[in-house]
């Protein structure tokens, strides 16, 4: 693994293989072809992504770039540039993407009729997409890259879709894109501002530089507005969320997979990337709303799942449900909970998708997810059975399992915060009933009793490619339910080092507030167990 | 003082045949008007020491695109108009705003002309404005614009065609 | 100092918003070409004005090719009349609206 | 040391595991049950042999062994830590002494069912559970054991999942559990806040600093109550007491060794095991234990009214099970932590050998069953064969219910081993001297009366409500035993279809379980009997993993002498009632019109459960169903999407009006123009 970290332009070759490997997909002729290219694109990009975990050391760090890092201007007169790496916070989703790859391949395998060449060029143009939003460090690369994973989305979700799929589709694209837009508003404002401030004039979206910048009092509260309504549109938080069930359900098993997996992802990301170190002190002053909504987008998503009649549908509602803990567990701004969020987000990915890989697994039978045309399947699908007790175990957050270490890190972390009440931790934790309640009546309903429908009675169990498939998502919710320590330890120092200038740079605001045109700048403050080196 | 008289002479003249063409019920009357008008100014290019551009006012725009129209209105036969057309809103409005158009024009030239630079004696002027130095400036510096010029009128012709024609069937 | 060209540039002006009249006013698309041609011609007649008052022989030129646009454009132009009267009966130019969005 | 301890561990789960996959994946392997139920077995014995081993090189100090760091984030971090002291001892020698004999019985009773493998796998899963939660050596290691239990629950209470009814009774034991579980959290979170608060470095639950005195006294009076009830509230989720108990007597869906195991001799002692373990912080808040007491005292008594009422043999012992559970909760509540762990040792022996007794007893009936249907007396799936000629009567409407006693009766004659055993067991839970129940239950009853007697009134009603209690075993238990194996069969045919005893492998463990039954008491004696060897070796004087109230409370002997004749009286009075009064062994079912005559309007509400189960059903369940059907589903569907869609309208609204400006003609646009150039020129004149 270590003679991979050593590859020159590892992220950069991380970020743009599946694209280059979309283009190789292009110009085959057979569909099988087609389809092997993209398979051994994502598992390439797998292995690679292995390099960058064995090259990403938490325990040193250089004060202003993050590691493996690549940094080339962009537009010539403006601070703005090609400017990648990794560090802590977006090493884990970036293993959680380039693992998903490869299974949404293989569960498209069979599954996907029409127009196989334009879907899985599709999705492997989406994973550069979403890998460049993990992978960048400057704020107008992020955006358009975020941007970018729109397009392919709209795409899988519009043509290889269910029946009103275009609906689901345009719904899907316009929301994110206004929140998206209402976004590019804050990055130019706050690039020009700290272009001004602090970088003689010229606009910069440099994320170090950015996060230095103490945003004066009055701007902040509007800019943290616009960078959190676009990534609260994406998470999606309580009252922006209706999107979600839609394209879930239109969505082919494989878009699912992703959207799930991944794609909610990049919004918390962007919660704990952006907008929380820029706006310390409107994120301080916001933070009991964010609860609010948090909490509520947990009990009520948790009781409209219950009332949910299509499979698919309950999972979507289920994963506002479980979103809810993650944005909780961000704005209590203490190390635990903010662990346990960006956590959460990875055993999200894992447990949400392979729900999602399992309901397409019986769609791809029985063609449809109405979860009254089953009932007693437990007795013909074992295999089946077994994989998705385990996933509904995992996600209900069955200590063990991965679902209950990211749960209760986030809990507890969040009590001992004084963003918030303890009243919203108490709700909250009552969604650790409520997602047993729901999921349980899920499994209550599609899997025991007698058989009632005929054609239950010949469901084909799970074939070797499906079990293929399920097995290192299995492996991975024991793994990380037991050993979770390793991973959490990657992401620590930088957890820390962002609260803790946030915490800084919120004082010095604060005391700024007086001279209308005190300039504040504070270095990003790594916490002590990290050698820093210039 | 010679100038002065035949400049308002030949404007009066434009001004009448243009407002002539307007009113017109008849539209050949009304590009006959137009014809007039094109006269007077070529004249007035004449007194304005641009002889050449006066003649190829004439020969171009009197002499083939008027008789082009004055072809096409016979081609068409088109009826006069039987009466003065009623005056709806926007007739009005449009009148008006021409009207102040206008008066903004003559303003904008009766206030800001201070901007320009100093005048150039007239009989340098005259000189620099003859038919050799318009030769040479066209086939030197304007020379790529020149062809563009041919190109253009070339799709012209064949546009035209294309248009006039009846289809194939 | 520069009273002729005042001169010269008021006619003008007189004689592009009679062009401009007759385009919104008249309701045959002969007139409104002819006035279109108008239009330019007063164009044409300011160039020349500050053609000879700054002894600039760029604004001529720029006169010849306008001409020669004036030229081409009255071909097309005509012959779209044509075709139009041709499979609608009239040149009125209110009755039509295939423009409609 | 570490490798035993990681072997009684991980055993039980590489075993489950085994067994598992390769019954899911292997479907071949799932035909010879001798494998899987030997391998299955050892998984327990193998543990229990190790355990005994620990017990024996045990003398006195505490041992912990970490194994790798579980979670670490800020100032948590938890490692997989286990703990060797007295109590862990004595609990892991009853989950895997107790366990080994039922795996042992499964084998039998098990027999020919097509989940067999399915049936090993989920019950070793759940020593290890079981054991997790006993050995862990900080809350949340004894957290993942403490949810573990409540999915195994949930996996063997719904075995037979292709009746709904079962998995329906599975999904409302882990939901109840799940509520218990959601007080348990709270608590760590209290806890983990107001140390961390003080402290600065690192916390992580474990027993060695959280039960010291300094880390205790971090705790403001208010707090530490908090906790404690928190506890206790998630002690009776598992625990099955007021409120949280409705899940239990559902709980018998599951096969009989499962109730035997976990709803009898395990699970249900974890909230004991939980507050014992805890006694140093439950010692320091005095009006906790009050409310343990009391609550304990009145599920105690209400179970034991309930019991009396039930026809069905498993239902009886279930709620049997509750009352004496509520029993333990006394005992922790007047701070006899050590009594309750004795009784929880005692009750493990006697209510698995009850158990295991009615197991057989069904599975006997279950053949009865089947050869009544061969004959046509029955139908198919045992309902009355409605051929008027075989016309049959049931003494209770629906199918014939192999666990139901009143088509039971004279069962000693056919099932001597089965009904000796069960004898002997009810005798002990009757608490008649000298075994085991009289010794532990009424150590138990002294407690309270001892601590009324030294001025805390309340613990004299107590001590009451625990009398009457052990009253009301001693009859419903008699009733039981004399419904079942006393009197003239009153199944249909009795003449000539016989039930007949159960192989070795079932009998057995329940030989060896009565003996324990009657062996058990003696490790507890009273202090006039020559002092009690679990309080030497559970507390220690005061070193012991088990705390003991300070102050020394004393009693003079002729009191203890008295209660200890009081403790005969109660049990053999009920046992004589029972079957000379009511003489249910010789008129059967009949017998219970005089005990309604007795109770008057109150046996109504015993059999109907104190409708608590309607009263839940009503206040909480159907809110939150309808709520959510009715309420949030369409307020989702409409008024979130709806704004949504709302705005999509009503810019499409906007947009059909501005195309009408667009009308076609070219004059209008013309006109845009010229307008366009007057504002220009306006601009250039004034701007």
């Amino acid at each position: 693994m270590n003679a991979l970290a050593s590859i020159p332009h590892l992220v950069s070759l991380v970020i743009f293989l599946p694209a280059a490997g979309a283009l190789v997909a292009l110009l085959l002729p057979s569909d099988n072809g087609v389809k092997w290219t993209a398979l051994v694109t994502m598992v390439v990009t797998f292995l690679l992504s292995l390099g960058l975990y064995a090259g990403f050391d938490p325990a040193v760090s250089t004060a202003e770039a993050p590691q493996l890092m690549a940094k080339v201007n962009w537009f010539p007169g403006v601070d703005v540039s090609y400017f990648v790496g990794v560090d802590g916070l977006n090493l884990l989703l970036v293993m959680l993407t380039t693992l998903l790859g490869p299974i949404v391949i293989l569960s498209s395998w069979t599954y996907i009729g029409k127009q196989i060449k334009g879907y899985y060029t599709l999705m492997l143009l989406l994973q550069t997409g979403v890998l460049g939003v993990f992978l960048s460090f400057d704020l107008v690369l992020f955006y358009v890259f975020f941007e970018i994973t729109l397009i392919p989305m709209y795409f899988i979700i519009g043509i290889w879709g269910g029946e009103n799929r275009v609906y689901a589709a345009i719904k899907f694209v316009l929301y994110t894109l206004v929140g998206s837009l209402l976004m590019l508003v804050g990055v130019l404002w706050l690039g020009f501002a700290a272009g001004d401030a602090i970088n003689g004039g010229v606009f910069t979206a440099d994320w170090y530089q950015l996060v230095s910048f103490g945003v004066p009092l009055g701007a902040q509260g509007w800019l943290f507005f616009l960078f959190l309504l676009a990534f609260a549109i994406k998470v999606p938080l309580f009252p922006f969320h209706t999107w979600l069930p839609d394209a879930h359900v239109q969505a082919p098993t494989g878009g699912s997979v992703v959207l799930a997996g991944v794609l909610l992802k990049m919004g918390t990301y962007g919660l704990i990337r952006f907008t929380i170190p820029f706006f310390p002190n409107a994120a301080h002053q916001f933070a009991p709303l964010l609860a609010v909504l948090a909490v509520v987008g947990i009990i009520y998503g948790a009781l409209v799942a219950f009332a949910q009649e299509d499979a698919k549908k309950l999972i979507a509602y289920s994963s506002v449900s479980h979103l809810g803990f993650v944005v909780l567990g961000l704005f209590a701004f203490t190390t635990e909970a903010v662990q346990g969020a960006m956590f959460q987000m990875v055993n999200h990915g894992i447990s949400t998708g392979a729900l999602f890989l399992l309901i397409g697994m019986l769609y791809e039978r029985r063609h449809t997810r109405n979860m009254a045309d089953f009932g007693g399947i437990a007795k013909t699908v074992p295999v089946f059975t077994f994989f998705m007790m385990l996933t509904v175990f995992a996600s209900a957050g069955l200590p063990g399992l991965n679902g209950f270490v990211g749960e209760f890190l986030i809990l507890i972390g969040s009590w001992k915060s004084s963003a918030f009440s303890v009243v919203f931790v108490i709700l909250a934790t009552t969604g650790v009933i409520l997602s047993a309640v729901y999921l349980l009546w899920m499994v209550y309903r599609t899997f025991f009793g007698e058989i009632t429908h005929e054609e239950n009675r010949t469901i084909k169990d799970l074939n070797f490619r499906e079990i293929g498939l399920m097995v290192p998502l299995a492996a991975l919710m024991v793994w990380l339910g037991l050993g979770p320590a390793p991973f959490l330890d990657k992401s620590e120092a930088v957890v820390q080092a962002i609260l803790n200038t946030a915490e800084a740079k919120a004082r010095a605001v604060e005391a700024a507030a007086g001279q209308p045109d005190a300039i504040v700048q504070v270095p990003l403050r790594w916490p002590d167990t990290v050698a820093v080196t210039e | 003082m010679l100038e002065t008289f035949l400049f308002f002479l030949f404007a009066v003249v434009a001004v009448v045949g243009a407002l002539g063409m307007l009113i017109a019920r008849n539209p050949v009357s009304s590009a006959l008007c137009m014809i007039m008008t094109l006269f007077a100014i070529a004249c007035l290019y004449v007194t304005l020491d641009a002889a050449f551009i006066g003649v190829i006012q004439v020969l171009i725009y009197a002499g083939a695109i008027m008789v082009l129209f004055l072809f096409v209105i016979m081609l068409l036969n088109l009826e006069s108009v039987p009466r003065l057309e009623q005056l709806d809103w926007r007739k009005v409005a449009a009148f008006v705003l021409g009207i102040a158009v206008l008066a903004e024009l003559l303003a904008v030239i009766s206030l800001r002309l201070d901007v320009l630079p100093e005048a150039v004696a007239s009989s340098e002027a005259a000189e620099a404005a003859s038919a050799t130095n318009i030769g040479i400036a066209l086939l030197t510096e304007h020379a790529f614009s020149l062809e563009m010029i041919g190109v253009l009128l070339l799709a012209a012709t064949i546009g035209a065609v294309m248009l006039a024609k009846k289809r194939f069937v | 100092m520069h009273l002729a060209l005042n001169w010269y540039l008021s006619l003008s002006a007189i004689l592009f918003v009679i062009g401009v009249l007759g385009v919104l006013l008249r309701r045959n698309a002969i007139v409104i070409f002819l006035s279109i041609e108008l239009m330019l011609n007063a164009a044409n007649l300011a160039l020349v004005a500050f053609s000879q008052t700054f002894g600039d022989v760029n604004g001529q030129i720029l006169v010849f090719f306008v001409m020669s646009v004036a030229a081409a454009e009255a071909a097309v132009g005509l012959a779209i009349i044509i075709a139009l009267f041709r499979n609608r009966e009239t040149v009125n130019v209110s009755e039509i609206n295939l423009f409609r969005g | 040391m570490e490798t035993s301890v990681l072997l009684i561990i991980v055993l039980p789960l590489a075993l489950a595991a085994f067994n598992g996959l390769m019954g899911l994946f292997v479907p071949a392997y799932r035909k010879n049950e001798w494998i899987i139920g030997g391998l299955g077995t050892a998984a327990v014995a193998i543990p229990f042999v190790l355990a005994v081993k620990l017990f024996l090189g045990f003398h006195g100090e505490p041992e912990v062994v970490t194994y790798f760091t579980w979670m670490a984030a800020g100032d948590l971090q938890i490692e997989f830590a286990y703990r060797i002291d007295q109590l862990s001892l004595v609990m892991t020698l009853i989950v895997t002494g107790v366990g080994a004999l039922i795996h042992l019985y499964s084998i039998g009773y098990m027999h020919g069912d097509a989940g067999y493998w399915r049936f090993f796998a989920f019950m070793n899963l759940f020593i290890f559970a079981m054991l997790n939660l006993v050995l862990a050596e900080n809350l949340l290691v004894l957290f993942l054991g403490w949810e573990g239990v409540g999915l195994c629950s949930y996996l063997l209470i719904g075995f037979w999942y292709t009746d709904l009814k079962n998995s329906a009774a599975a999904n409302k034991a882990f939901i109840v559990n799940r509520i218990g579980d959601f007080a348990f959290l709270l608590a760590l979170f209290v806890i983990f806040a107001v140390v961390t608060e003080k402290i600065d470095g690192s916390f992580g639950f474990d027993f060695t600093t959280l039960l010291a005195p300094e880390t205790l006294n971090l705790f403001g009076a208010g707090t530490l109550l908090g906790v404690v009830l928190l506890f206790f509230v998630g002690a009776t989720g598992k625990s099955a007491q007021i409120p949280l108990f409705v899940w239990l007597p559902d709980a018998m869906a599951g096969p009989t060794p499962v109730s035997a195991l976990i709803h009898a001799a395990t699970m249900v002692t974890s909230g004991l095991y939980l507050l014992a373990r805890l006694s140093p912080m439950v010692l320091m808040a005095p009006a906790a234990m009050t409310v343990i007491a009391v609550v304990g005292a009145l599920t105690a008594i209400m179970a034991a009214t309930i019991a009396i009422t039930q026809h069905d043999i498993k239902r009886v012992l279930a709620y049997s099970t509750v009352s004496q559970l509520g029993y333990m909760f006394l005992a922790v509540g007047v701070g006899a932590y050590f009594v309750a762990i004795f009784h929880v040792m005692t009750h493990a022996f006697f209510k698995a050998c009850l158990f295991l007794g009615s197991g057989s007893v069904i599975h006997a009936m279950h053949h009865v069953e089947h050869e009544l249907e061969h004959k046509g007396v029955l139908g198919s799936n045992g309902e009355p064969n409605d051929d008027p000629l075989k016309r049959v009567e049931l003494p209770y409407e629906g199918d014939f219910d192999a666990q139901d006693m009143r088509t039971m009766g004279g069962l000693r004659k056919y099932m001597p081993w089965t009904a000796g055993t069960f004898l002997v067991a009810t005798l002990a839970i009757a608490g008649i001297p000298p075994l085991a129940g009289f010794f532990s239950k009424d150590e138990i009853l002294f407690k309270a009366f001892e601590l009324g007697y030294n001025g805390e009134m309340w613990a004299y009603f107590v001590w009451i409500v625990g009398v009457v209690t052990a009253v009301l075993t001693a009859i419903y238990m008699t009733r039981a035993y004399l419904l079942t194996f006393e009197g003239n069969p009153r199944w249909p045919d009795a003449m000539d279809t016989k039930p007949h005893e159960s192989p070795w492998t079932m009998t057995a463990p329940l030989v060896v379980l009565a003996a324990l039954a009657v062996v058990g008491g003696f490790v507890g004696l009273p202090a006039v009997l020559g002092g009690s060897k679990i309080h030497h070796f559970l507390v220690h004087d005061g070193r012991g993993p088990v705390a003991e109230p300070l102050h020394e409370l004393h009693v003079s002997p002729s009191i203890e002498w008295g209660l200890l004749f009081l403790g005969l009286a109660i049990a053999s009075g009920g046992v004589l009632f029972a079957w000379f009064v009511i003489r249910w062994g010789a008129r059967g079912p009949e017998a219970d019109a005089s005990v309604k005559r007795f109770f008057g309007p109150l046996y109504g509400t015993f059999s109907r459960k104190y409708s608590v189960d309607q009263f839940y059903q009503k206040v909480i369940v159907n809110p939150v169903v309808n709520g959510a059907r009715l309420v949030f589903a369409p307020f989702d569907e409409n008024a979130v999407d709806g704004a949504v869609n709302g705005v999509a309208k009503m810019v499409q609204g906007m947009a059909l009006r501005l195309r009408g400006i667009q009308t076609g003609v070219v004059q209008h646009y013309a006109l845009a123009f010229v307008l366009g150039v007057a504002v220009v020129l306006a601009l250039m004149l004034f701007a």
